[in-house]
């Protein structure tokens, strides 16, 4: 079956991306296939490149793009949103004329309209969040 | 259209449970996950509210934030079933559509 | 083939972002050409109150956004009835949300239908898509 | 030592007024902030425990917030006090201390 | 002047970062030789479960870090009987936490007291500085 | 009177900076000392200079900046929570590896024992998040 989910809170501070993640692994493990992971709300700020956690706790922003490189997951951050919390990719950042991006490999800024393409495309959107 | 109704908060810190009992319909069901696990508890001020639940709808507990959280399979309230995240994929494709009462 | 989505508004406006964020996915979903819901219930019945005034708090007043629906043929309007009387609401306290039938030489009609919490079951259970805020 | 106790949660969404309410003192006060100012609002199912409050202990609503989310300052709780940012900064200087129910 | 400071813990481990990162603030405090004393209410309670065991969502359990605070001096730990009844536990269901008293040779002392809410109010009431989370 | 503040939770998705702003600048306009504003959890999040926030909507960070600048305010990071969350300075990039840092200006990245000295030296401690 075709797959979508929504994540709405950021890495550490709320279990939502870890459970989306432990999810999402568990579908593609059973052949399902995920049709998008779109971050919403605070779910941006799962696509930092920036973050160092302690060495003996998970990588949250690297599980994702590792999982995105083994089975081209489309990892979907809401351009609104990220804006507004300062996550950015390099032609955002030119655009906006800041002098740095923190986006991580393997996620790519969009629309809003992608998340209501998932709810059609998709047979399940599923959410995580607060 | 059936629903798989999540639930992710303590019943004690939110009423998101309380909330999706009222509307939910005949042909659903519940998953506890994350903090939402400690409803599915016995011996709480709400495992009356998850026993009367279990009368008229499927319910189950996600393993993986029971164990997490340290409660115990055998502490749970009788009807409730626990699932692995692999369960969890399943019922989201058992049922027609997801709503995370977030 | 139009899919049935329904958006559900159960926070508060202003103490978390969630309220108006959902607003910004309601307008976008209007572009697409589907079915579209929205339910008020528990707190999110707080999103429509009159007179909203935010200057002293320094945000944004997105409250009028609402008005607007109307014009995005957004016109399935649903509140809960018991949140309102939980909250000692009645719909005069909230705004009033219309639409133009251009079948009916655009007569403004009601966008806002207060109905049971038995009633939103069955109106849920139709849907295809449910995103709760 | 007297304690200011903010609250900024909707009584309907958590219940930290609840809490806050078993382990105040005599000398302590209350200030409802942000989604919290709801709880002084008239006419709720948490009207009576306001009314309640308002017996044993100073309760303050800051009226930014209420004024915010629509909320009138003829519809609140007889005597709930309305503040501004400058009284909530004299309350938190008032008492001896702050305690944040977050 | 050492001043008294009390944590108050109030939510469950694991669904929010709160209840770690208020540790490490409880761990970073044993430094500055203040008072330092915690509480475990509301769901704060559940932080001291036995046997959490995390592998299966890929989270650190950080549950055992818990045993060391009476390495620490931190040996005035709280916890509201009203919470633990609620969610139908009792003390055995968690962790059995000790500190070693100097003066005494060494004995290995309780460091959790069980307080009804009203003892719990006059224990807030003395403090100078808290930081609930 | 001096006195310290903790903010929890980032900017926007939560009132929690926005309220501690506007106390801030009350008690700043009534005489008050502001001894350090700290920000711990998602709170750290207030510091980055790469929001674009929309243009008919107040700019969190740069109010902060702002009155930072007017009144020598201290703005702590908390580094522990901003390196779990990607929040670095030039120094703290450079330690870790990192291509990039994102912190706005006025705001200084220090330890934790910042918010218990906070604790100790400030009158009243006053904590905001979500």
């Amino acid at each position: 079956m075709k797959l979508a989910i929504q994540i709405n809170e950021g890495p550490y501070q709320h279990q939502a991306s870890d459970s989306a993640y432990q999810f999402t692994r568990a579908a593609l493990a059973k052949g399902h296939e995920i049709f998008r992971v779109f971050l919403y709300h605070d779910g941006v700020n799962n696509a930092t490149r920036l973050a160092v956690p302690p060495q003996d706790d998970r990588n949250i922003t690297q599980q994702w793009t590792q999982l995105q490189k083994e089975h081209e997951l489309d990892l979907v951050v809401c351009i609104a949103a990220a804006q507004r919390r300062g996550l950015l990719d390099e032609d955002e950042a030119k655009r906006q004329g800041k002098d740095a991006n923190n986006i991580a490999e393997g996620f790519r800024i969009s629309g809003l309209g992608q998340l209501i393409e998932a709810g059609i495309e998709a047979d399940r959107l599923v959410v995580f969040g607060d | 259209m059936s629903t798989l109704h999540t639930i992710n908060k303590s019943p004690f810190d939110r009423n998101s449970l309380g909330s999706c009992l009222r509307v939910i319909s005949d042909s659903d069901a519940i998953l506890l996950i994350e903090d939402g696990i400690y409803a599915a508890t016995s011996g709480t001020i709400f495992s009356d509210v998850v026993k009367a639940a279990v009368q008229s709808h499927s319910v189950y507990v996600l393993g993986p934030d029971l164990s997490a959280r340290g409660m115990k399979e055998d502490g749970i309230v009788e009807g409730v079933n626990v699932v692995d995240y692999e369960g969890f994929v399943d019922l989201v494709t058992e049922y027609d559509k997801t709503n995370s009462w977030l | 083939m139009a899919k049935k989505f329904l958006f559900v508004n159960r926070k508060a406006p202003y103490g978390t972002i969630y309220a108006l964020e959902s607003l910004e996915v309601v307008l976008i979903s209007a572009a697409f050409e589907q079915v579209v819901s929205l339910v008020f219930m528990d707190d999110g019945v707080y999103e429509l109150t009159r007179g909203q005034k935010t200057d002293a708090i320094g945000m944004k007043n997105f409250s009028p956004t609402y008005s607007a629906l109307g014009d995005y043929e957004i016109k399935n309007i649903y509140i809960e009835k018991e949140s309102l009387e939980a909250r000692g609401l009645t719909l005069d306290d909230l705004q009033h949300l219309v639409w133009e039938d251009e079948d009916d030489d655009w007569a403004e009609k009601d966008s806002i239908h207060l109905v049971s919490s038995k009633e939103l079951a069955s109106i849920m259970a139709d849907q295809e898509v449910i995103i709760t805020f």
